[in-house]
């Protein structure tokens, strides 16, 4: 928020109106944000506020009930999705029977990759660097949660939306996944992420938007989507 | 807007459905017992002794408007799904799934006395001919997509997931009802035509056709009340839902 | 930032599924011996003189075909939604009918097509009549890629739930039955010296279709059974 | 604290294994309608005819049976290994025997019990000689507890390992062969008007056998494969 | 320690030279380490040092390359398994097509109950009140970490191991485990547990153990337990 320039373009993600239901039950909305270049923001809520579920949406895996999801200033649609975006979800995304590297030589050939950014150079930023030959099935928690780290990085993409990113690391990787969003801000990237550990990414200030529409105009601690800024 | 689509948007809302069906509904139970009753009665005793069949044949009476319905239903379930599909249209989804137990169940009707049928006649309950066959793979298909919208957990997603099947399958139609015209089988073909004249005599014919028009009132009245309970069920937290409740309580 | 292009994107999808079938090339080898196996037990359980086979011997090979098949589908999506990279490839900014039919192509060339080299062998366990040993591969040939194709447009409504596999076969037989009737009937008429062209040209012609409309109809179902 | 007792324990995984088929009881009901697919297809592939069917319905249906046996097979402890439920079993306080005995008892009561139910029905719809029809489902019941626990044992060798489906076949069906030899020979010596009750008496001997030794070596194989 | 009663009955977990190699490469051992009633020991160690491995060791799923496990000063053999212990891994071990109370009910049968606990108020003290009939599928990563925590309440053992309690868990969450570790630990049980988390379990005055032997006979920060006593 700091740079009235950025303001001028698009935002990379905006939300209007944006909510979801499971059988007509409502999980988070209706919501309205915008995700600015050189902006990570952290989504903190209670277990079950609709952390994931939101991610998903943004996503566009799932569909949302009411609302509109922009990238780049355009229209989200199921039909159309996203070029634009990479995610982290629970999963990992990665085939335990082929070897770390591997694994990123098929992202960079799907995804495209980043400048300046090669598998075997992604591996090592991501501090895993002899473990390039193992197969992913071999990995320990932490380390499966890195590789994925790294084909975020990998990704030629601005928007990163990013689940929990910091389960499983250990201190070394919480402060590499920091290094890590510093750096995307920094070159014009913007981040949203979900985390409940108090390590998490900390620099700027925060801002808050909840989750769910507070009648009473106030804003809640929780199911709160706390933003930093730049 | 025009009035068209006005009418459109107004009977798809759910709780206008809600309140037409449940008015209609009544009558058209009503409606197809008495014209059910009618037919039966001068099928099954009015309508003269085939000379060749004897009595056996006045299975038609049953047999041949449950085949339709079996088809129709599907028929009425892939324009439905259709519509669901590509507006997402709530009542639609409904209508759709609505029309799956209840086709199925004709379908199965079809088959049994088909082949209570088949026994006096070919000697077999049943054969592989192309008809009997592809008639037992509808059934298979109505229970692919019951069996899949019961599999997954969120109603609308399920409802949309098991309509693209009910799209796909519905390859199936026109092999069940050409089928024997384009394979020679022992099943017979048509006899009954809605243009040009019957291959069927006057006495036998009016209460197959009565017949056939109570088994379609049925269709709608019983498609009409599940599809009733499933927007029921689907919009449980809505305020014409809790209307509803209320007025039932009071 | 550079985004990838879709040919590269394809062929990147194509190295990896084939490198994820040959580390695992026991797994690739087992519908051959399902097969295999499948045609075995029938002279166990009938009876081993060449009348009592050789009548059965065209229906056996394409049932035990259509099983193996069956029992591939399930890790066609399968695996790749388990592991989250389903999830991926729907996010990547290229045409998903594209890249599902990427998959489905290796998966029949993993499955089908040493399936298709080893029915000659088959047809010899069953005393298949000489007559049909050049026509029982081409209808093989013509009726497996079907098979996929309209396999995988069920196996990817279903990819969300858990043990489908049941469910699958369900929904996929009826819809096999067509292409079945076709493909053996071809063989079966053949065996009989009646004309075979007809029923092989209704494949030719369904196959060209499905290979234009499945992967769009995959597409769509992957989205919904996802969503 | 008091630890339960190793009957209560039975009782609780009896219980919810039921309700676990309860709550997909769509999926319960697909074995069924696998086998009877399976056997609808062969009429369609090799020919409607009486003739035709009636020496290959006993032969189509043990086959028949013996796939979905194998299919079900696969949920037998997939399941409970992936969410960890299996792990829990392991360091519970009883004897695993005991416990994977109930899972098994469960699994045949749901899958293979409805298919005996059902099998006369196949028979009709394979001309079946009604001289069969009451020893085909007695020979069903023998043979199919045995398949469920040489099955069970082998399930338990693979359950670790992903896709396994395919190299469970082929683990399994060599040791179905023997028991499908018995349970078809008996039936086919039956059609014929030979005595055929020595390979019943061999198949109720076999499932003394298995019932005795199947859950031990079920126990054992699965503390290899989980390590 | 500081209670000398505790040590006059045999520990209630103790490990004699155990290791445990994949492939002849070792990944954790020779350790030596007792655990006693009333104790908390935390596990902590950067990804990949062996904390999974080495606490499915010790529940016995996996065969130890060397060395013995004694529970209460038994050996634990593969063949006799540990009727005394509560395991809870990243799986969780739920049946996602019950219910959370479902679930609880089950692992009550199976491992019998916690004199003064029931399913219902298992639930209740992880903070799942209303969620007893929602099938466990439906429950967020947070929600279900707690249904397995409640499991783990529910067994009338004493001894807990419990891989990564914090991960997916909200600030409440966190809170709620170090409480129940407490009380466990009072009422003369004891836990051993993994973490990366700063926010872990810290009553108590730290104590560490080398999961590898150190050759300069000094002890890492990394790849070590650190053990918290009443
Ligand atoms: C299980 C056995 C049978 C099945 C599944 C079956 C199925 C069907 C179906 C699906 C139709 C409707 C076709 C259409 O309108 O496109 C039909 C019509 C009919 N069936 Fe059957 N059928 C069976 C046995 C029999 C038998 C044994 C007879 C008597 C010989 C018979 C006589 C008829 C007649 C007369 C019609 C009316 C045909 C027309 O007017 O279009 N069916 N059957
Ligand atoms: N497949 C599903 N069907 C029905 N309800 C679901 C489903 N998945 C999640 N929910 C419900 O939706 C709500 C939000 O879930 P979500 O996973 O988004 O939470 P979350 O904020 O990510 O929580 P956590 O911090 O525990 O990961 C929860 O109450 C959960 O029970
Ligand atoms: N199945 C396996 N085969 C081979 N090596 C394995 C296997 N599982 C784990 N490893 C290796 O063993 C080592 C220890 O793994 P483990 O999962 O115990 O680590 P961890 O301490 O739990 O790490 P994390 O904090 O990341 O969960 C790692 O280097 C891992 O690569
Ligand atoms: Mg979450
Ligand atoms: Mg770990």
């Amino acid at each position: 928020m700091n740079d009235p320039a950025a303001h001028d373009r698009p935002p990379l993600l905006a939300a209007r109106g944006l909510s979801f239901s499971r059988n007509e039950e409502p999980i988070f909305g209706p919501l309205d944000f915008a995700l600015h270049a050189g902006e990570v923001v952290l989504m903190e809520g209670d277990n079950g506020a609709g952390k994931t579920t939101l991610l998903r949406v943004l996503a566009g895996l799932l569909a949302p009930s009411q609302g509109e999801i922009f990238l780049n200033g355009e229209p989200l649609t199921l039909a159309r999705l996203s070029p634009q975006l990479a995610l982290l979800s629970h999963q990992g995304g990665l085939k335990h029977d082929l070897t770390a590297l591997e694994n990123l030589r098929f992202a960079a050939g799907l995804h495209g990759q980043r400048r300046g950014l090669s598998p075997v150079s992604a591996l090592a930023a991501v501090g895993l660097d002899g473990f390039g030959e193992a197969p992913v099935r071999q990995l320990s928690a932490g380390q499966k949660k890195r590789v994925a780290l790294a084909r975020v990085l990998l990704a030629p993409v601005g928007l990163w939306l990013l689940d929990e990113p910091y389960a499983n690391l250990d201190r070394s990787g919480i402060e590499l996944v920091n290094r890590l969003l510093e750096r995307h801000a920094h070159e014009g990237g913007a981040a949203l992420i979900t985390s409940h550990g108090a390590y998490a990414y900390t620099s700027g200030t925060p801002r808050r938007i909840a989750l769910r529409p507070d009648p009473a105009g106030a804003e809640s601690q929780d199911d709160s989507i706390v933003e930093h800024t730049r | 807007m025009n009035t068209l689509t006005y009418w459109f948007h107004k009977l798809g809302s759910p709780p206008t459905f809600h309140r037409i069906a449940t008015r209609v509904e009544p009558w058209c139970l009503a409606l197809a017992l008495a014209l059910g009753a009618i037919g039966l009665y001068g099928g099954f005793v009015l309508a003269p002794r085939d000379y060749q069949q004897g009595d056996a044949y006045r299975i038609i009476f049953v047999h041949v408007p449950c085949a339709w319905m079996g088809l129709f239903a599907y028929a009425f379930m892939a324009v439905n799904a259709f519509i669901a599909l590509v507006w997402r249209i709530k009542l639609n989804e409904v209508l759709a799934m609505a029309s799956a137990p209840v086709g199925a169940a004709f379908t199965f009707v079809t088959l049994v006395t088909g082949s209570l049928w088949g026994k006096p006649m070919w000697g077999t309950w049943w054969t592989w001919d192309a008809r009997l066959t592809s008639e037992l793979f509808l059934l298979f298909l109505y229970f692919g997509v019951i069996g899949l919208h019961n599999a997954i957990e969120d109603r609308r997603q399920a409802a949309r997931a098991a309509s693209f099947l009910a799209l796909v399958g519905v390859v199936n139609l026109p092999i069940v009802h050409f089928s024997v015209n384009w394979w020679n089988t022992l099943h017979q073909g048509s006899t009954v035509r809605l243009f040009g004249p019957s291959k069927i005599d006057a006495s036998m014919l009016w209460p197959l056709l009565l017949m056939a028009l109570a088994t379609h009132i049925w269709f709608f009245a019983s498609v009409l009340a599940r599809a009733r309970a499933g927007l029921i069920e689907l919009d449980a937290g809505k305020d014409w839902v809790r209307k509803l409740a209320q007025d039932d309580a009071s | 930032m550079r985004p990838g292009s879709t040919s590269a994107a394809c062929a990147a999808l194509l190295r990896r599924d084939l490198l994820l079938v040959w580390r695992r090339r026991g797994d690739a080898l087992t519908p051959l011996l399902f097969a295999t196996i499948v045609v075995a037990l029938f002279p166990l359980a009938i009876g081993a003189q060449v009348q009592e086979l050789r009548p059965i011997a065209v229906g056996v090979i394409f049932v035990a075909t259509l099983l193996a098949g069956l029992l591939a589908l399930d890790t066609l999506f399968r695996g790749d939604y388990e592991d989250g990279s389903l999830e991926q490839l729907v996010v990547s900014p290229h045409p998903l009918a594209l890249l599902l039919a990427c998959k489905i192509a290796v998966h029949w060339l993993t499955t089908a097509l040493p399936l298709i080299a080893l029915s000659p062998l088959l047809g010899e366990l069953l005393f298949l009549d000489p007559a049909l040993r050049g026509l029982l591969p081409l209808a093989l040939l013509l009726t497996t890629p079907l098979l996929s194709l309209i396999g995988a447009v069920c196996v990817a409504l279903t990819v969300g739930m858990q043990r489908s596999g049941m469910l699958l076969a369900l929904l996929v037989l009826p819809l096999y039955v067509p292409v079945l009737i076709f493909g053996a009937g071809a063989c079966n008429a053949a065996q009989m010296g009646l004309p075979y062209l007809a029923p092989l040209l209704w494949l030719a012609a369904g196959l060209v279709l499905a290979l234009v409309l499945a992967p769009l109809a995959c597409a769509a179902a992957l989205r919904i059974s996802t969503s």
